[in-house]
């Protein structure tokens, strides 16, 4: 199987994270996987607005996805759409987990996710900044979630589809994984596929699920090496 | 709520639950076609206290750039007030929107529906299909049963007549049948402590950790999932998870009329 | 006179009526008449939504006229219309003369109305619903609210108009009734008529709400006996 | 608020207003047309302190797929907030979509527009007309200012001309009179205690049990009519509103110009 | 330099500004320049809603814009659009430095601008009017607040634009100015023009304030000797 | 915060700022292009710790009634909520419509882009060009920084290609560079207390008592001016705006690449 960019199948495009990109967020992260760039920023734990929305008992975590108008080629159109509603559904979805929300009773934490440039993998990119930024902020968490997405061309299971291969696999299957926790908090699928080949393509993807993890953590790192400074 | 959700976890954790059944039971379906007139198809059903009723209706449009030659099919839901004290208190739009998509992927990614031959001029006229999923009582579980009244609908549906010259649809003369190729089940497992269950209750859903759905197509392979819910899971659940989809996808097929 | 479909001038449309067919809902009806369906289901009294609507001296009542998309042969598209908001607004009206609103003081009842199938009279279909989704709810009443529309083609006075009769006909004008406080709650009318001629639509109209009393009795009856068993 | 409309009611059941007037008077009428240039037809309505404009724009637009050979008849009210303290304060909509409805009524029923002499080319361009009614100043009765003045307005119109070559509207060349050929005219009656009043103030309003609105045509014959309020009427209370309707509407047709 | 209408560089269209013109605006007023026509109402000081505008420390002043659907030739659509939100903004920096607002903490004062009838100006008469219905409303008030129009045409200031003027000038500067305090509270321009052309611009349209400042404290004049009557 | 914007008022009546700097300096400014890919230009600016990105887009529409042979230029800004704390309570929907629309009238009026240029096919077919702001972070003068951004982003553009026969845009191939003839620049100038500062923080912003932007072109015209703030001006002080903000429009026109 010979993939379009030259990439091996089990192998993701170009990963760049940085934490710490944005002056006025209490956490922040820019997540670059090939040409998709994403950025995340959290505001809180603070008050909850409008008040009726409060939970006495735990924290009330937002999280909202947008695409800045110039992000793909046919401009997006301002304003939310029902993608993006979904998306943002499952992106809060796949961090609540990581989460200690009850610490917070009252309080609100909003995770919002830019797209700044769009080539496949935004909502996988979003999430990994979201994690990530999340962290940046100081807000205590179980584990950091990592996501990509994958699928299956020629028999074989190909990790982080770009480019003409989202027409050509059998399935498209994002995936969040928490790797110390081991354990899943987001799925969904798209596709025609048979049980047995769709396992196959999930272990592939948690694979790779543990060397984004490492790059997040470097991220990290490097932000609070240079606040130390 | 919260002391009624404490239960039901605590029947969970003994593999019971709150209103008897099984883990691996459905409640009682009922499910009719032809229920409204006006309508090129249409079902309903009957999962339990939930009901649902889906309308097929089909109009003349255009075509999108990225597919000049097939029809277009648009899935919507509405959660009407009726059906639930909570609906009318702020908009559960999120809700509505991630049901939609979900049994809009199931149908779409299984191709039940041959879009090709809902064209009827190339890049100018096509067929649009609009599934509309309208709930009248809302006791959980609201994807499976949508979905496979959804599919009931579509194999309920005659197309109407479309007159060229006065470029218009004749809808009192229904006479060719649909082109549905294949019934997509959608089934949602959850995970309620260390119990899977199916077709959970609207109690059921307000206290569980996790949901699961897959949509299973005829041949048992899969189209479609979505995980909901605010645990995590780990690998070996979703291979349970997918075993009892997958199983219980045929029971609801054959409901199919 | 001959009508399309074989009835007498004053026979309406074979009617339906069902009370208690929601589960959720504290009330419900399902009325047919002929093809036309609409189901109404109650909620209340309850309090108030938000807040500074609330009424310190009587109930807040409000309605809500909804068509299904399917219900027609051109789609309907879903959100409020200004003809729906109309329909809402003397629906309303229609219904509080039969209420005793002062009884909570606060609260808000709640009437909720949709269309699954439109074959005219959609809007006397959904007050007859509302109605007896009212009585089912086990709200107060002082009278039961009947509605029907009437007409006039030939020379005589047509009741509950349907298919191309609504194009025939001088008038079209739905009524609601009161047949124990023979008082009329709803009237609105269009077309093109003496006021003599009008006035022997009106009695037409009023003598058929009687039966549809009948009826709505009756289904209440059976509600509360299956309730029994 | 409570209290005024308690002395109104006690007023009312001695047959007396509160501003002295007799019960089927109206209050003061000052009707003028002409009132503002970019409008094909205009007109403002005083009616006591009440204070409507009522404007006509006309445009090329695309005829309903069920009435190809006809001009399109929109009429729209803006309650504009300068005109009530409680405008602003969350939206009349209701009351405004009603006032527009009605008013649109009267007029189609009664063909006071003849819209088949509004086709241009037919199943492709029409003439829209915009009836745009703007509430000045609120003091009550607005069916009857408006549907009064809505007429008035349509009696002052003037056609714009329409050049085919360039598909545009000259609003420069204003000449060929607008088809009106009836003139329906909305009178509300409202019960206050077993009182039957004509032209409601604002005041009168907040107190009524019950309003009803009957627009008669010039041949005295009735094109619409809308009940309004919370309190039922008896029939033979309805015979006497459509007495003192017919009769009041002749006298506000003479105001027309 | 001849203009289309006959007018001088300097002079502006007719001017009629009459205060009161409304009944339940606690301060109105109706402005005239040639055919353009604005009228103003006034609400307040009273209540702030939402209550969650309130400003502890002086009164909140809201100013809307709004075009009637008949007032230009192609009719208008109902709403507000991002023209009339801009101008609805720049009206009320226009107006605010004339108002003592710290002498109503919490309160709110609306002004409401309505244009009957648009050629050119609207927003420069809607402003005159405002000012007007301000001081008719009884609001304290440093000083009028006037404003013109103007731009420059072969080589020639030009007052109060007009017809094709709007489009043969090298500006189109409307200005709002307080005569008494001889400062200036509203100024945007577009255009292509040299600074020291523009600068005599300004100058011609301040000279013309001092003549519609006139007319204004005739207007009130005029009302509050009606008033006595 | 009001303790905040008196100490910045007491700093300026010496003619100092919070941060240092000296009235007439800008904070450091990069200036970034072709930083999008998807784009068909795009340009990021940093002013200080304000951040913001411009893309320009291109797509085929129909052109304007009155402008038939010439582009359509929209100008939209959107405020995300990741750029300040404040922005997700309410919307700042005024702000960002002054903002976009002092933007597009620098670059419209000043004929920046040569909309004859845009035109595909006289009255059906021309190019629109979407300039988007978008801000990523909030801290302050806003309109010099989007401003400054759009013409760098316009400078990096290149137009995509127009395929008659199939009517669609092949993104895929940009290469004519596209038509920017001019470069209108926005300084703001503020007025504290007696001072005059330009490039004004978000702090400073909040203090602030007048706000004046003036929009250069390369001659040294002035192309656009938006006065804002709630204090008035004397016409000496904006003799003085005017010299320093043509002055600086010069310094920030060189960092243009």
């Amino acid at each position: 199987m010979k993939r379009e960019d030259g990439r091996k199948p089990d192998e993701m495009r170009p990963l760049v994270i940085k934490a710490g990109v944005l002056k006025e967020a209490n956490g922040s992260a820019l997540v670059k996987l090939g040409k998709t760039t994403a950025i995340a920023a959290v505001y809180g734990p603070r008050e909850t607005h409008p008040r009726h929305l409060t939970r006495p008992d735990k924290a009330l975590l937002r999280c909202y996805y947008n695409m800045a108008p110039f992000s793909t080629n046919d401009r997006v159109r301002p304003g939310r759409s029902r993608r993006s509603t979904e998306i943002a559904k499952v992106t809060r979805e796949a961090l609540e987990p990581a989460l200690f929300l009850e610490e917070f009773p009252k309080a609100s934490i909003e995770v919002f996710i830019e797209i700044l440039q769009a080539d496949a993998g935004t909502r996988t990119a979003g999430i990994n900044a979201a994690s990530v930024a999340l962290a940046d902020a100081g807000i205590p968490m179980r584990d950091l979630v990592t996501s990509i997405a994958a699928g299956r061309i020629d028999k074989t299971p190909i990790l982080d589809l770009a480019g003409k291969e989202e027409e050509e696999t059998e399935c498209d299957l994002p995936i969040a994984y928490m790797p110390r926790e081991k354990k899943i908090t987001l799925m969904q699928m798209d596709g025609d596929i048979a049980q047995k080949n769709l396992r196959e393509v999930i272990d592939t993807a948690i694979k790779v699920c543990e060397q984004i993890y490492e790059k997040q953590k470097e991220a990290l790192k490097e932000r609070w090496v240079g606040e130390g400074k | 709520m919260i002391m009624q959700s404490e239960y039901i976890m605590n029947l969970a954790s003994k593999g019971l639950r709150i209103d008897n059944r099984k883990p691996e039971d459905f409640r009682e379906i009922k499910l009719e076609k032809g229920v409204t007139g006006n309508a090129e198809g249409s079902a309903r059903i009957r999962m339990g206290k939930t009901e649902i009723m889906v309308g097929i209706k089909m109009g003349v449009g255009v075509p999108f750039p990225d597919s000049l030659d097939k029809g277009v099919l648009i899935v919507g839901a509405e959660f009407s007030p009726i059906a639930s004290p909570s609906f009318e208190k702020g908009p559960p739009r999120e809700e509505a929107i991630e049901l939609a998509r979900v049994i809009d992927r199931g149908i779409r990614e299984s191709k039940a529906i041959d879009l090709e031959n809902l064209c009827i001029k190339k890049g100018e006229k096509v067929w649009m299909v609009f599934i509309d999923i309208h709930i009248l009582n809302h006791d959980g579980n609201l994807i499976d049963a949508a979905g496979l009244a959804s599919i009931q609908a579509l194999l309920d549906a005659k197309m109407p007549e479309y007159i060229e010259k006065e470029e218009k649809v004749n809808y009192e003369k229904r006479t060719k049948p649909f082109p549905v190729k294949f019934k997509p089940v959608p089934v949602t497992v959850v995970k309620m402590g260390e119990s899977f269950f199916i077709d959970p209750s609207l109690e059921e859903e307000n206290a569980l950790g996790a949901r699961f759905t897959i949509t299973t197509m005829d041949n048992g392979n899969i189209c479609a999932m979505q995980k909901g819910g605010v645990e995590a899971l780990k690998i070996e659940e979703i291979d349970r998870i997918f075993d009892l989809a997958v199983r219980k996808a045929g029971e609801l097929r054959k409901l199919l009329k």
